[in-house]
């Protein structure tokens, strides 16, 4: 068993391990710092892909910003154990369970129907070097795709103005009491 | 699909370092056997993307279920690095770029407008804001 | 100048005046708005004439000044420019349009003083010569058309320009439907044209015309010819589509001199005239109109007889002068046409104008019984009128005298003519000397029977003006075509200027051979003489023995009431057409619209409304149910792909 | 990790000495910050035990170790024990990527002075120490105390706010050196200063050729956001004494709060270490190159190796330097300023240090666009 593989393996656990805590455990605020764990796994596995920047990025703004907020405010709420975390319903929770299932099951099948053909032949590249990476990826980001780049700056200061907005509002959606 | 699989393999083969790996292929014909190959990061992020799915639909806390799509963000990231690493294209990363940034903004404004609605209603659970319907 | 520009200004200054009066619609003052109007139209009447010059200075045979504007429309091989064109026709008619147009704005300015909506009334005045202009100067049916329909516009807008009383209301409703009629019939002849020669271009037309007439009914150029003649005859007032113009009288009296006597009704006959070639390919509807005009003369003008109101006389002596016109046209006679639509203008107009002189002297009164003596009064106006009663009953050498007279006597001798032809028109000329003899007796002459409150005073300078050019103009407007017999008795030998004019676009009949001077001398001096005797026992009856025309009344009884009621034509078609089309337009309303597209529009309702219940149903405002319905797309989509 | 055994020994072992090198620097640090604190205020500070009262760190460590282990009832048990190890692991991690001295070329083998060789370290570090937050906030939450909440969260806004500031403020080095990785920054900022704009060539023999010199403004910047990154005074909110007893780690005693100590000390060491590394040429000598170094150290010993130890040895020396500099400026700062209000923080944080580190961007571009720097 390769380095590589196993470290594969592990990491998927450790990522799948977190994800599965983050949909099921009932208390937010665990669930939240499940999620934490999982951006870190999904950031060590970009490592494994060679993609060095994406995993500092990965983890600045995921693990750093995104869910760091997400625990503030569920901090701020100070949201305990809920009764009724999941959805009640017995049909429609089967009918989602169900769904999902389905899903997750023509998403495999797909892919390991349509990449096994060529499995063989597309085994992983050797990885760049990580410093000509980042150096093709900013080259990229700014000639081929310099203008989704500036729409989304334009779209973040929109987002950081109307965020502001929505947190200046009094009493929120509801002014008046 | 067959014919999406040759095109791949086609493109695979056109490939140079491809090239050298058909020649050595009892090698990998081995280590394949335990070998990572893409479809093991999609099959990762499909499980993934499905999880966040199920906390999405099953969910009653709102902010969990903002998670979930973070979760399923992040799945779709995965297959996007994999597949810009097993093809050699920086495009799928400057995707994965986007997308981070798209899933910030998104979690920003949703935790705002939550906290708006917890200010006024002491309360997150999904059900509860059927009564905004309009 | 280049053509261009002298277009532009000929045919948008009268559009400008109408932007900037309709903008200030509201003011009051008769004397700005009513000189911008003019000044728009003596504008355009100037660029008129220095493109005429222009055209002077080309030779004979390319005397044609045209200008494209731009592509109006294109479609497949339909391709009709912005094409406007001012050869020999169109340059005389421009020149009549422009001309008298502005002379009646002129006398509008003090006609409509007293009136609140005078700037309303200008700016539809100048709409009214902007669309004249395109009528005229179009060179394709098309654009013909556009002025066409924007001069029946104009026209129901100023005869009903008093709304609030239903009567004009009703009037100007009832010429707005009888236009439409012959629209719908000009637009069928325009699609026959083009589906026969495949352009609408006047020029292109009239060379493509198949050298041998086609005497079927039914040919192509028969049934477009024919049908166009129809547009004609609701244009101009024809058999049988004539009679709104005696209601028009309903607008104001510069109007009716304006366009229901100058400029619009004669489009018809200038429509013909323009397409002569066309029509000549087509005996006939030639035959046709020679004979709806002849029979109209006859019978408008016996109407005209008894009518007490003097613009109803007018409008009467209009239509018979039309059906002049028409029977020209259709005996083949089209510069015959044209020269009488001229000197018609100038007389005809000259008379309306010299009536509303004397209505405004009445304060309104417009019966002529009430009327009488007032040559006392107003002299100008009974001196310039004096003028115009001469030209009409064609006394020489006044200018209606040559017109009509050359129609006259081609309706004899053209091969297209006959004797009946011209014996219907010399009864007609007979009956117009005696009808307008009457209305001067009875308005002019003898003692006055005006009521004494009212005090008749001559009209302001502004009034008299046109009337005094008008005059002139109908007393020597006829020299220009002036009768090769007359002609060369005449020191200096003055030919038929006109004739001359127009021969480059106007085809003589073929066949036509020169005619015996005896015999137009003898012709000329019958309708001459007869016309004399006519007005001298008019003189007789209305001035010497006013008790004699009741007598003449009562022994003919009925007859008279019928000619005094129009021949009941109104009630006739009131009974044959308006009643039933009511009727019927009332049962659709009731069954079919009720019954089936009510019911329809409510079913598709209903449905619409039963498919948002249902969607309503789904919307349930739980989110996660939502996610659920996008998760199931996915997944079926997926599947559809997949297990394909 | 390695090839043959020996070079993954040696990178294990490199591994455990960076840890150990955080976690044994603190008490040194602590009795630093003591007699310095002392030394400001004109008293004498712990002194009695061992010479100049060293022995002092000793008797703490006992102390700390001693005390009784207890969580407060309310506490949520696994997050209240969870947090101050979480607390170690960013600086631990974050100062295990950077060089502390020249690598050591030892026959076939090459030795870099850091915990690991990461290509993108600049990156890494950022990606790491971003991951503080978490730390306070589970303290806070987890000793489930208002007051140890309010710090927590105080804190981490803290954090958070002033991470852009600090990103930015390298964007500009990154941009003048262009690299991701320490050792090419490092070796860029060696031999004397020149500057070279639109072609001109300016020298400064008398000066080194360091990053203060080309990024003044991003330097400052810096400088002032890792002092609120590693929560020390002025921008120490999270534990004000004053309005909430110690913030986020008032429920914490005993080796918890040691741990918390060296995370803490472990920010101040890391953000010294980028300071030197960014700003102050790293383990270089200035105005002495790495090849002229080893050359003169060759002139002394013949065996390679040896040579290449010793540089490295001496490049690390002239690295400790630096960062007991830098340190010694924390705590002077930390006992000579008094403490932000809150809303000056972020004010400072967000109205004036991102624009300015913004605007030092946007100039540092323009000046590379325009004058090929």
């Amino acid at each position: 068993m390769s380095m590589d593989s196993f470290l594969f393996w592990f990491l998927a656990f450790i990522t799948i391990a977190s994800a599965v805590t983050v949909v099921t455990i009932t208390n937010p605020i665990y669930s939240a710092l499940a999620l934490a764990m999982t951006m870190v796994g999904v950031s060590a596995i970009f490592v494994t892909l060679g993609a060095y920047f994406l995993a500092g990025v990965q983890l600045i703004v995921y693990a750093g910003a995104v869910t760091v907020l997400f625990v503030m405010v569920l901090m701020l709420f100070d949201l305990k154990h809920e009764l009724s975390a999941f959805s009640r319903g017995q049909i429609s929770g089967t009918i989602k369970v169900a769904t999902a299932a389905a899903l997750a099951g023509l998403l495999i099948g797909a892919i390991v129907w349509t990449v096994s053909g060529f499995e063989r032949v597309v085994s992983k590249p050797a990885a760049p070097d990580s410093a000509d990476g980042m150096r093709e990826l900013s080259h990229a980001l700014f000639t081929k795709y310099v203008f989704g780049f500036e729409v989304l700056g334009i779209l973040l200061l929109i987002i950081a103005v109307g965020v502001v907005a929505l947190a200046r509002a009094k009493g929120g959606t509801h002014a008046q009491r | 699909m067959p014919n999406v699989d040759t095109s791949l393999a086609a493109e695979a083969l056109a490939r140079p370092e491809t090239q050298t790996q058909i020649e050595s292929l009892d090698l990998i014909a081995h280590s394949a056997t335990l070998g990572v190959g893409l479809s093991h990061y999609l099959i990762l992020s499909a499980i993934l993307f499905v999880l966040g799915m199920i906390g999405v639909l099953m969910r009653r806390n709102a902010i969990v279920m903002l998670m979930s799509i973070e979760l399923m963000l992040n799945a779709v990231n995965i297959s996007f690095v994999a597949f810009s690493r097993f093809q050699n294209l920086i495009d799928g990363q400057i995707m994965v770029f986007f997308v981070m940034t798209i899933a910030a903004a998104e979690a920003a404004v949703g935790l705002a407008i939550l906290v708006a609605i917890f200010k006024r209603f002491r309360e997150v659970n999904i059900r509860f804001f059927e009564h905004l319907r309009g | 100048m280049s053509p261009q520009l002298l277009f532009a200004t000929l045919i948008l200054a009268p559009l400008l005046g109408f932007l900037i009066n309709g903008a200030r619609y509201r003011k009051h003052s008769a004397e700005v708005a009513g000189g911008i109007a003019t000044g728009a139209a003596a504008i355009s009447f100037i660029s008129a004439l220095a493109i005429f010059f222009q055209l002077l200075d080309l030779p004979a045979e390319e005397r044609r000044v045209a200008v494209q504007f731009f592509d109006w429309i294109r479609v497949a091989d339909l391709k009709i420019p912005a094409g406007f064109v001012i050869d020999q026709i169109s340059g005389i008619m421009i020149l009549v349009v422009t001309g008298v147009g502005s002379l009646i704005h002129l006398f509008s300015i003090s006609y409509m003083h007293h009136d609140k909506g005078v700037a309303k009334y200008f700016a539809y005045l100048n709409l009214f010569l902007f669309n004249m202009i395109l009528l005229v100067l179009g060179d394709s049916l098309p654009v013909m058309f556009v002025g066409w329909e924007g001069v029946g516009l104009c026209s129901y807008l100023l005869i009903g320009f008093w709304f609030t009383d239903k009567e004009k209301a009703a009037a100007g409703m009832k010429a707005f439907v009888t236009n439409r009629i012959g629209d719908a019939a000009f637009i069928l002849g325009m699609f026959i044209l083009f589906l026969h020669f495949g352009t609408l271009n006047f020029q292109e037309l009239n060379r493509m015309v198949p050298v041998d007439p086609s005497l079927a009914w039914f040919g192509p150029i028969g049934l477009g010819t024919l049908l166009l003649f129809i547009g004609a005859t609701g244009k101009s007032a024809q058999i049988p589509l004539y009679v709104w113009l005696p209601d028009a009288m309903a607008g104001p009296t510069p109007v009716s001199a304006l366009i229901h006597a100058a400029t619009m009704v004669t489009a018809g006959v200038y429509m013909i005239v323009r397409m002569n070639p066309l029509f000549l390919a087509a005996p006939n509807t030639m035959m046709v109109i020679a004979s709806i005009g002849a029979l109209t003369a006859v019978m408008a003008a016996s109407i005209g007889l008894t009518q007490w109101d003097i613009k109803k006389v007018l409008a009467y002596s209009t239509v018979s002068q039309l059906g002049y016109m028409f029977l020209a046209c259709g005996v083949g006679a089209f510069g015959a046409a044209l020269f009488h639509l001229m000197t018609h203008a100038f007389f005809k107009a000259l008379m309306f104008l010299g009536s509303g002189s004397v209505i405004h002297a009445m304060h309104e009164e417009q019966d002529i019984r009430k009327m009488g003596g007032l040559k006392k009064y107003m002299p100008v106006t009974h001196l310039t009128f004096l003028l115009g009663w001469l030209a009409i009953i064609g006394m020489p050498p006044f200018a209606g005298f040559f017109s009509k007279d050359e129609i006259l006597w081609m309706a004899f001798h053209s091969p297209r003519g006959h004797i009946l032809f011209w014996i219907l028109g010399f009864v007609g000329a007979l009956m117009t000397a005696f009808y307008m003899t009457r209305l001067m007796a009875l308005t002019f002459w003898g003692e006055s029977r005006v009521d004494k409150k009212i005090h008749p005073h001559e009209s302001p300078l502004l009034m008299k003006i046109p009337l005094i050019v008008l005059a002139l103009l109908s007393v020597v407007g006829g020299w220009i075509g002036v009768p090769h017999v007359i002609g060369s008795l005449l020191p200096g030998e003055p030919h038929n200027i006109l004739e001359h004019w127009l021969e480059p676009v106007v085809k003589s009949v073929p066949g036509m051979e020169a005619g015996d001077p005896t015999l137009e001398w003898s012709l000329m001096g019958a309708s001459v003489f007869f016309a004399a005797i006519a007005a001298a026992v008019a003189y007789h009856f209305y001035v010497r023995n006013p008790s004699q025309p009741k007598k003449i009344a009562e022994a003919l009884g009925g007859f008279y009431r019928l000619v005094f009621n129009k021949y009941r034509i109104d009630e006739l078609y009131a009974a044959t057409l308006i009643r039933p089309l009511i009727k019927a337009s009332q049962g659709l309303w009731f069954y079919v619209d009720v019954n089936f597209i009510d019911k329809a529009t409510f079913v598709t309702a209903d449905l619409v409304r039963g498919g948002g219940l249902f969607v309503r149903g789904l919307q349930n405002g739980n989110i996660q149910r939502y996610a659920l319905y996008v998760a199931f797309g996915v997944v079926v989509s997926l599947s559809f792909i997949l297990l394909r | 990790m390695g090839n043959d055994a020996v070079e993954i020994a040696i990178n294990t072992i490199k591994l455990v000495v960076c840890f150990l090198l955080i976690v044994q620097a603190v008490p040194v640090l602590v009795w630093l910050e003591r007699r310095g604190s002392a030394f400001i205020q004109n008293r004498f500070g712990p002194n009695r035990i061992g010479p100049l009262g060293l022995m002092q760190l000793l008797a703490d460590a006992v102390k700390f170790l001693h005390k009784e282990e207890f969580a407060p009832a309310k506490a949520v048990k696994f997050l209240y024990y969870a947090a101050p190890v979480v607390a170690l692991v960013p600086a631990t991690l974050a100062f295990a990527a950077i060089p502390l001295g020249a690598p050591v070329h030892w026959d076939q083998y090459v030795f870099p002075l850091q915990g690991y060789e990461v290509s993108v370290g600049i990156v890494f570090v950022l990606a790491v120490s971003s991951l503080a937050a978490y730390a306070i906030l589970l303290a806070g939450w987890g000793s489930g105390n208002k007051y140890a909440l309010l710090g927590a969260l105080r804190a981490s806004a803290q954090v958070i706010s002033y991470e852009l500031a600090l990103g930015l403020a390298i964007v500009g080095i990154i941009m003048t050196y262009g690299t991701f990785n320490f050792g090419e920054m490092i070796h860029a900022q060696e031999g004397p200063l020149h500057f070279s704009f639109m072609g001109h060539e300016l020298v400064l023999g008398f000066l080194p050729n360091w990053g203060i010199f080309y990024q003044p403004l991003g330097a400052l910047i810096f400088f002032a956001a890792s002092f609120a990154e590693s929560n020390r005074l002025p921008f120490d909110l999270a534990e004000g004494e004053a309005e909430l007893v110690a913030g986020f780690h008032v429920e914490y005693g005993g080796f918890k709060m040691l741990l918390f100590f060296i995370g803490e000390y472990g920010h101040m060491i890391v953000a010294s270490a980028l300071m030197a590394t960014f700003f102050f040429g790293g383990y270089g000598l200035g105005f002495m190159t790495l090849a002229e170094l080893s050359a003169s150290v060759a002139t002394v010993v013949q065996d390679p190796n040896i040579v290449s130890l010793v540089t490295s040895l001496i490049t690390f020396a002239v690295f400790s330097v630096k960062l007991a500099v830098f340190l010694w400026i924390f705590i002077h700062v930390r006992w000579t300023l008094p403490r932000f209000r809150y809303d000056q923080l972020m004010d400072l944080g967000w109205k004036t240090m991102l624009p300015w580190a913004l605007f030092n961007t946007i100039l540092t571009a323009t000046l590379i666009y325009v004058g090929h720097l």
